[in-house]
């Protein structure tokens, strides 16, 4: 049995990178799809590029960015004294832009599906915009951002060269199991590297499938 | 004075232009909007209700201004405290029967209702004879069980005003007859007026204290129950209705004559 | 290599490191041998290997350590007798510029040094060199905690030359590349010398001018051209 | 300017791979949208696993199966004397795999979006299942759709790991852009990686505005 | 001997249950049904158009069997040859007016149109007056449009039984009239028997050969109009119903008395 340490960190690491990029996700795609504005097509474009670059590369960016020296990343260091570099945190910021498109995308084509007559009942029982989308527009939106939030607790569960540029590769602090599948195979060690996908996926396919699970139970008529 | 409208708006889809200049006043308590399929008074409802913006006008109810282009008024759809009946119910397919009832009441997101709350929407279920439907999905509806559960909904929050679109289409006749007289007890007890659209001439008889008779977008004839205008010209069918909506059961051989003629 | 042309297409496999040098050496061995072309594959040493092992019709391969060649050889996968080392290389310790707190091995324990970036020891070259070298120096335990692992040597290169880290370990010919942004603190001798091992693919179906691509590596051409981004003799 | 060879080839191999992904995807989530059968959940968490690889345990996971001497690749080469390795078919393969968890979440939630009252009102109408398929549900799930397709051909776009692993790194023959922007940091020459990250990213963003519009365009009234 | 149904089906949605048990049979060109609301009617034509799968019996129109659960047969809805109109219409958004009516018509997926065919959908949009509306899509339609919409795309295939839920509810009298007849006609120059569901006792008087009342699942009572049942309760409003289904107009008084109780 293998050491599990770099499995819990990655579970740690992508629900807190899913959980983030569900907000900014949810946000930017009710924006989108709720209202017309000009270049918003273009925005969406732009929200959907992080998945474009390779992910290294996309880490080496990061670094620029978020780095002790690079220029978010050296104002949070004189500020508050805090760096993300090699710390599980920068992980999860990694995690988080890797997996960000995903769910955007997933989200934005839900509430475009969400019929516009149902928020307007709503509106007209007396909510504001807020409850409207609260209320009305997220839970009937509930199937395909589930699927967008499970694309994306994957893909941050998987990432390997955005985070691992950012987090490094520290063990027991931030080897993530992607990367200790990744050593595993680089080594030749395949039996480690195939006892570590297994759990992996297992794991992996525990959770997408009880969260199926509950989406359906939880789920309404129609 | 209770409903003053005045509004225009034009629509286009294709090639198609649609031009709704509707202009109407009210002072009863209960009015009709009559007229033929696709005349505007969906359009027209839906411009009090606050879900389609008209680009010129006024809009009044009970005094309060709505919507007033001049003077830059838009009231948002939530203020302006009115009851809606969708002409498809546009009932929340991820609630229950109750739930849906229950949506004005429940404010803030999570609270759980209050016993008053719950005995309301009991109170209102019962009085719909859908409480046996509380726990089920709109999609587990049948037509007529569909609008009634869009009428409680709409009337739990005591509107100042009732707008309803075609509410008893899809009821059978008993229902069709019981639902009219809550519907008039409401009113009376709350002091709600109803505007309703109806294809039914029977709603116009019991509801058309003022009767609205639209036709390609524009209001073509307004009868106040009391203006008692003679029936001079018996060859129009809009005219044989308002007639009819005046002289009530009063004259059966009128009625006959319509109902005949209106098949 | 399409029939159509009378060229024949050579196929080398070789360690990201050697990219620019490759490139160049691959410029000048093509014309000398007319009617060869020689075509790049570039990346780790591992997937190399690995492409290797799965067939893949690469014809010459050539590694930044000798223990994958020995596992290419043990595997079959390369042609008995064909392996030569063409360059070697140096171990160095390299701050960042503009930090002057490490000015040698000793210093790694300070607690001003809170990160040490080198290769990983489990699939990189460098950081096997790396471990090695620490372990003998009895400084492993102690430093292990503050070690980032970089999948390539590559990324232990990025890490100090953004400043992220205090110090790490690289080759030689890495830190030439970035001169202007670290610095040598010291050249670590390590015990195995860094050799470069290169090869005829046993599935190669050239193997003749995959030799001669071999010999040219050693020729003085192709020497004068990899010290030119730092390498050393074999 | 730097050489655009990388660029096509990516295109083409993008294109190609979305296109493969988008025919299994649409029919995985067709049948796990609208069929109720025992490991459904299962089959769709297996199917969105390889999102949760490594891409270059992917890769090596690929080249263990397509690989001149793998179990699928070997008799490949036997029967047709082909092999994936080293060829930018290979990269194809490799894109499809890692971009087709994309499409397959979003086509199934899109295709659960769609009322299935339409669908018999179609069928009572005359149509054959496929039929109902082909003029009603994918129509009605365009939106959800499209979402899919661009969050896989910007992912198929951007793979590298995989990618390298199964077709190799050839300048002129396998390198895509992200393998040319990854050289470009490895080699430390910044100023074409940003440059070669700037022109991938105009493309993409020229291709997703392009598609968004276009899908606007064509879409129907609701 | 054109339609004969004897099926069973329950439906369960959380603790509610309903059972439906619906047996009759007519030899008439036009069948009515009636009854409450959720009393099975539209459950019961879903099972004929077999968008509802019986759990027991037999269902066969003009002889041909559709559904039978001992010999096992149970033809697809595609097969069934069956036209239908939906209650909530379900009209397709992504197509046009005009793309809606002619979906029946277009078998092969990208093939035009013939003429023929085109010239068919014109006619048929003609005599519906929505040619206007060719263009429009769905959300762009009244309530009354998408309804004769509905019915267009119905009936442009010639089915061999037609099945219509509601049709006229969203039209206003004057259309409701003219579709009366409209669809009369079509009924005589294809022979095509008609099944309608309707809460309006017009629809009762001039399409009820047959009259087969509904009531909580179960058919309640079957009036055919050759059997002059005698008025013997009247105090029941079915029986008026029934009654007066088959004294038509011919009974003036009694049709006042039922309209005066069933407002
Ligand atoms: N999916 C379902 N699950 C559970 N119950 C259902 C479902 N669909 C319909 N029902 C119930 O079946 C009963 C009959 O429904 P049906 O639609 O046939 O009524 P109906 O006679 O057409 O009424 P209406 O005149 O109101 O349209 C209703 O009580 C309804 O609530
Ligand atoms: N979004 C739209 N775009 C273009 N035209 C529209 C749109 N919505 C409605 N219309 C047109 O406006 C006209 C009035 O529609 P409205 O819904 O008010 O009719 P109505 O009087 O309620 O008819 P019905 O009795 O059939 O419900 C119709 O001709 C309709 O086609
Ligand atoms: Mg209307
Ligand atoms: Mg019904």
């Amino acid at each position: 049995m293998p050491d599990l340490t770099p499995l819990w960190l990655t579970l740690r690491i992508a629900s807190f990178a899913t959980a983030i990029a569900f907000v900014f996700a949810v946000g930017f795609a009710w924006l989108t799809a709720r209202f017309s504005f000009w270049g918003r097509d273009f925005l969406d474009a732009i929200l959907t590029l992080p998945l474009v670059m390779p992910p290294t590369v996309l880490g080496y960016y990061l670094i620029v960015v978020w780095g002790r020296n690079g220029w978010l990343g050296s104002w949070l260091n004189a500020h508050f004294g805090i760096s993300l570099m090699f710390t599980w945190q920068g992980a999860v910021v990694a995690a988080t832009v890797v997996s960000f498109p995903l769910l955007f995308k997933s989200a934005r084509a839900a509430f475009e599906g969400v019929s516009t007559e149902y928020e307007q009942a709503a509106r007209i029982l007396g909510d504001t915009e807020l409850q409207v989308f609260f209320r009305i527009t997220l839970p009937l939106a509930v199937r395909g951002l589930l699927a967008g939030t499970m694309l994306a607790f994957a893909r941050a569960m998987g990432d390997f060269g955005a985070t691992l540029m950012v987090a490094g590769n520290i063990e027991g602090k931030t080897q993530t199991a992607a990367m200790a599948v990744f050593d595993a195979v680089q080594a030749g060690d395949y039996t480690l590297a195939n006892t570590l996908v297994a759990i992996m996926s297992v794991v992996c396919v525990t959770i997408l499938v009880m969260t199926n699970k509950l989406a359906n139970r939880g789920r309404a008529g129609r | 004075m209770r409903l003053e409208i005045d509004i225009r708006k034009t629509l286009q889809s294709g090639d198609r232009r649609f031009e709704l200049e509707a202009a109407f006043s009210s002072q009863d308590d209960l009015t009709v909007i009559f007229g033929a399929s696709g005349s505007g008074k969906s359009l027209t409802i839906q411009a009090i209700a606050g879900l389609v913006t008209p680009e010129q006008g006024r809009i009044a109810v009970g005094g309060k201004t709505l919507f007033d282009f001049h003077q830059d008024i838009n009231l948002p759809a939530r203020k302006r405290g009115v009851g809606y009946l969708f002409q498809d119910y546009a009932l929340f397919p991820h609630l229950t029967v109750r739930e849906n009832i229950a949506y004005p009441l429940r404010k803030a997101w999570y609270l759980k209702l209050s016993l008053d709350d719950l005995q309301e929407v009991a109170e209102i279920m019962a009085s719909f004879e859908i409480a046996h439907l509380a726990a089920s999905y709109p999609a587990e509806l049948s037509g007529g069980q569909k609008q009634r559960v869009a009428l409680a909904r709409a009337m739990i929050k005591k509107p100042s005003i009732l707008l309803l679109d075609e509410p008893f289409s899809a009821l059978d006749s008993m229902l069709r007859h019981r639902m009219r007289m809550e519907l008039l007890e409401i009113r009376q007890r709350f002091d709600v007026p109803l505007v309703v659209i109806t294809h039914d001439p029977a709603d116009v008889e019991v509801f058309g204290d003022t009767l609205v008779i639209f036709a390609n977008g524009r209001v073509e004839e307004v009868c106040g129950r009391k203006k008692l205008a003679a029936p001079e010209n018996e060859d129009g069918w809009r005219t044989k209705v308002c007639w009819r909506a005046q002289w009530k059961k009063e004259n059966l051989v009128a009625q006959n004559f319509a109902m005949a003629s209106g098949i | 290599a399409s029939p159509a042309s009378a060229e024949t297409e050579i196929l080398v496999s070789a360690a990201a490191s050697l990219t620019e040098s490759f490139k160049e050496i691959g410029k000048s061995f093509a014309e000398k041998n007319p009617g060869v072309k020689v075509s790049f594959n570039f990346a780790a040493t591992g997937p190399l290997l690995q492409q290797i092992a799965q067939g893949a019709p690469a014809d010459v391969f050539a590694s930044a350590d000798q223990e994958s060649m020995d596992k290419a050889e043990k595997g079959g996968f390369i042609l008995p007798g064909s392996r030569i080392n063409f360059a070697g290389n140096s171990l160095v310790l390299i701050a960042p510029v503009n930090m002057p707190v490490v000015t040698g091995l000793g210093d790694l324990k300070s607690g001003r040094v809170q990160k040490i970036a080198m290769g990983n020891p489990e699939s990189v070259p460098v950081g096997r060199y790396t471990k090695a070298v620490l372990e003998k120096q009895g400084l492993w335990d102690t430093l292990a905690p503050k070690c980032v692992m970089g999948i390539s040597v590559k990324q232990a290169l990025e890490y100090v030359m953004r400043g992220e880290v205090e110090a790490g370990f690289v080759y030689a010919t890495d830190a030439a590349v970035a001169r202007d942004k670290v610095r040598v603190v010291a050249e670590i001798p390590t015990d195995k010398a860094i050799v470069y091992p290169v090869a005829v693919v046993a599935g190669s179906v050239n193997k003749e001018k995959a030799q001669a691509f071999i010999q040219y590596l050693r020729s003085p051409e192709a020497q004068t051209i990899l010290a030119k981004y730092g390498f050393k003799k074999p």
